[in-house]
């Protein structure tokens, strides 16, 4: 799938919830619960990315031209959002990733987890990764 | 009548609704809500009596300057402070310390000084004694804390050296809740004659503060804590500072004369003022010191206690929730967290059903570390906050707790 | 549709009545009325969005975190600052100059530094380098002013020697209104590498500054000089000095991580803003810009130079009277003295008929000194006033002449 | 005449001019014009009283004990208020300046210039005079 396809995909899981924002953050919750664990020699300082109040942990790798992440949080429902992102993001090509969109972050409302002035790391993610990706593209081996 | 209903109608803020529930409003110690007299005394300066003060020779400069002036009396005599020159504005709590610290770096601070902190400072009034300790190989000294996280006040003793000169200490603790036991603080700071820096940010909105009986050197705090506005504190300092403490902040106001080779400096408040002060800033704070005489500063104390020993037995009846420096007497502030929980997640469920807590570190970075925590929950109270308020809070905590396990 | 009588209808309190006289609001220089969507802005804040800032997990803090956030850029993209990081809020011109001093205290200033200021300087403007250099043996040397009270900009030049770092200098003189020619001045400060700090408390209401082009390293000003409320300016910086400007304010909320020993302060603007910022101010200030923009600061700039010109050709007509720094390119200022007349008797009896001057030094005493005078009188205007109003001054001024006599 | 009959006097010949301010004004400015003038040797620093915008010098000397003063002012209605006020003063007993009240002032409608923020240096000299007053009774040759 590519990444518009998963994010349609991700739109219509979030429909089934409809208003309800409790069932919405149990399935974030449940998500971050899921994310296939960063190895532990690769949560390193590098790969830190600091929000205010949670941190994210996030690895990159190339393998047959597509993107690889492995990712952690301390706070779940930052590690949920991480998870989501990753689901986008994860074997896809750096091209596909540094043009991407994401539009169904304010579609499945959960826009105040992005918000810029919520430093929660999230968006420095996002940032980081296009940037990895961008970076992958111009033949750089630099990933900060 | 003061009833809690009453009080609730002068905030309409109270009414908001918050991700469709009703707005329960538990960040009190960042920052207070403001009663509507305040927000209206702000409006009417701006509409009727805005110039700028002192020097004017003008009907509307002299009504502002009154206003000002009785502005600061107002304050004052809510400190029981009888020379109304010992308030000094300010633009917050931060800016008073920032300031002082820079002035007594030009009289009693020399290099070698140390000072002694509490373990659980705000960072406001740790960076600015660091920074300066930092250019003058001074030493900062640090208060430790009962296993309880009150302060342990037997230790202070030994911290203090010949070339001790300061005790700034919080007088409530930001993150805590807890009062410092400035009784003792002072006995001992007599004893050595050292200068008592008390940081009023927390305690000046919760509690009693007679500065005329307190007999501390300084004291600061800030107006939007205390049902005033933002961009608006005070420094108080005792008569004997009032006129020797050297000037750091300096500019148009402050001045007899100037040239460019020599200036004679005013006498009294207006030396510490320099510029343009914030006048509606002010004129808000006076009128929030009303709301709080007319509400009653020890009524307000015994509510917002009532509140905190209310939820500290509720916390205490879940046993997921740890909770941090319980005690019976405190000023309005609880903090507690989870087990296994990030504070961050507990908070962004929270602020779902509407409930403003914060969470984090607090500007209490190296409390954290003693506590040995990333962060905490805070819940902080004020006069409108109530019990059914409590009880919402503890069942949608209840709530979350299970959406998190 | 901007009509000077569509634009006095936003100003409510210029309807007021002076000892039985329409309220001639000539004291603009000292602070300007407030159009009332600014003081609704502050209003609606407290009513509606009150909390504090940055690091809030509930949905008030970020509706805050934004609104203040968002306000920086408004001011921002009014000085065509492209990164608002840039944009420091500070508490008004006079503190955002004692923050710099003190910092550029901590890193190019060295003892024996040098730094050129200029004759018509505010209080506000030479206090600060004059405290430091006090402190550590700095000399400040003084550009003169020719004849016609200009600045002579050609003595700046010999004022140079290896040990001037900075030039610090009003952009708008706030006694005289005339305008300093600041291209010439960056002409010689970057043939000597010198830093220039420009205060525009004076010139940001009047004149389009567009701070990217001007490539100044400093730029300070007031939100109550700007139709923005009391408490609140700008300190602006260029990038170079963004990164490297060592902070002299520390506090909560600049830094990443404390310790006792040891901080790692935040980047950009933040690193600058220690504790509780005037948030209502700098949602103020910024709603000042909007109406500011809506009128259109060229528009503004030409209606007040209409004024200024009529009322020095006014003047020009009365032999009892002599102006300073008269000039056909000023920014809304003009000044003036009855002969033989002190001018507080002058400003009393205008008052009495309703007509709000300044009078006294203008916290420009060293100015005062080369003029040979003790104070003078001081008109200054805002978009608000009309020939109606400087008609009626100058009738008055005239009884008040003869009352005198 | 004692000072509360030269304070009736001065009501009455205020009330002349009723609302107009301006001859009030003029009538000011006149006994200003009209004050004896202080020796230039008392126009000394020691009996220089500074109020923010205007300057005024204040003599006192005691004579058959009753006190007499001489005074000046740079502004004209600073000097016209100085009049009025060595009028209600001059020649009477140290013991009657210390107890007096001046009620004239409000009555005459001059507030403004003697409210408390309006630091003109009228106020500190009605201080001074009295303080003057006070150390003549206690003995006391201080001036200052
Ligand atoms: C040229 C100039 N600089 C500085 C200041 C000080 O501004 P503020 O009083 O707002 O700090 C003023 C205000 O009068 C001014 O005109
Ligand atoms: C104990 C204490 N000190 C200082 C401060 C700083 O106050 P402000 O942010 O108003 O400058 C605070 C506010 O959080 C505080 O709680």
């Amino acid at each position: 799938m590519n990444i518009e396809e998963i994010e349609k995909e991700i739109i219509e899981e979030f429909e089934l919830f409809g208003d309800n924002w409790e069932e919405k953050y149990e399935h974030i919750i449940d998500m971050g619960k899921n994310l296939p664990k960063i190895a532990d020699e690769n949560k390193t300082d590098k790969n830190i990315i600091t929000g205010c109040q949670s941190r994210v942990w996030l690895n990159t790798e190339l393998k047959n031209g597509k993107m690889i992440f492995t990712a952690d949080s301390d706070a779940i429902i930052t590690k949920g959002m991480v998870a989501i992102i990753v689901r986008v993001f994860n074997n896809q090509t750096p091209q596909d990733i540094s043009n991407a969109q994401l539009n169904f972050i304010n579609v499945i409302g959960l826009k105040e987890h992005l918000s810029p002035t919520r430093a929660n790391g999230l968006l420095s993610m996002i940032r980081r990764m296009k940037q990895d990706a961008k970076n992958l593209m111009n033949g750089s081996n630099n990933n900060n | 009548m003061n009833t809690t209903e009453n009080i609730r109608a002068q905030f309409p803020i109270l009414n908001k609704q918050i991700n469709n529930n009703a707005l329960v409003y538990f960040d009190n110690a960042a920052t207070v809500q403001k009663p509507k007299q305040v927000i209206e005394a702000i409006e009417n300066y701006y509409y009727n009596s805005n110039a700028n003060i002192h020097r004017g020779v003008h009907t509307l400069s002299r009504v502002a300057t009154e206003l000002f002036e009785q502005s600061r009396k107002t304050i004052a005599s809510f400190f029981n402070v009888k020379n109304s020159q010992q308030i000094i504005f300010t633009s917050g709590t931060t800016d008073g310390l920032n300031t002082l610290v820079q002035s007594l770096s030009k009289s009693v601070l020399q290099k070698n000084s140390e000072i002694i902190l509490s373990t659980y400072e705000h960072h406001s009034n740790i960076l600015p004694w660091q920074l300066w300790a930092q250019h003058n190989n001074g030493k900062l000294k640090i208060i430790p804390l009962k296993e309880n996280h009150s302060l342990d006040l037997e230790k202070l003793e030994q911290l203090i050296t010949p070339n001790t000169k300061i005790i700034s200490i919080a007088h409530v603790s930001n993150t805590l809740g807890l009062i410092t036991n400035i009784e003792k603080v002072k006995e001992i700071a007599k004893k050595y004659n050292l200068i008592i820096v008390l940081d009023g940010a927390q305690s000046a909105p919760h509690m009693k503060i007679d500065l005329e009986n307190l007999d501390v050197d300084f004291f600061v705090c800030s107006a939007h804590k205390m049902y005033g506005p933002t961009g608006i504190g005070i420094l108080y300092m005792s008569e004997k500072w009032l006129q020797e403490l050297p000037v750091s902040k300096v500019g148009g106001g402050t001045i007899k004369t100037v040239s460019f080779e020599k200036t004679e400096y005013e006498q009294g408040a207006l030396r510490f003022e320099p510029g343009t002060p914030n006048i509606s800033g002010a004129i808000g704070f006076a009128e929030a010191i009303k709301f709080t005489n007319i509400v009653g500063i020890t009524s307000i104390y015994k509510h917002e206690l009532d509140l905190v020993n209310y939820a500290q037995k509720q916390l205490n009846e879940l046993p997921e929730v740890i909770q941090y420096g319980v005690s019976k007497e405190k000023a309005g502030v609880i903090s507690f967290n989870v087990k296994n929980q990030h504070p961050f997640d507990v908070g962004s469920l929270l602020d779902k059903y509407g409930i403003a807590v914060r969470t984090g570190h607090h500007c209490t970075q190296p409390l954290m570390k003693v506590l040995n925590t990333q962060g905490t929950i805070r819940a902080s109270f004020a006069i409108y906050n109530t019990k059914q308020e409590l009880n919402y809070f503890i069942e949608k905590l209840k709530k979350v707790i299970t959406m998190l396990k």
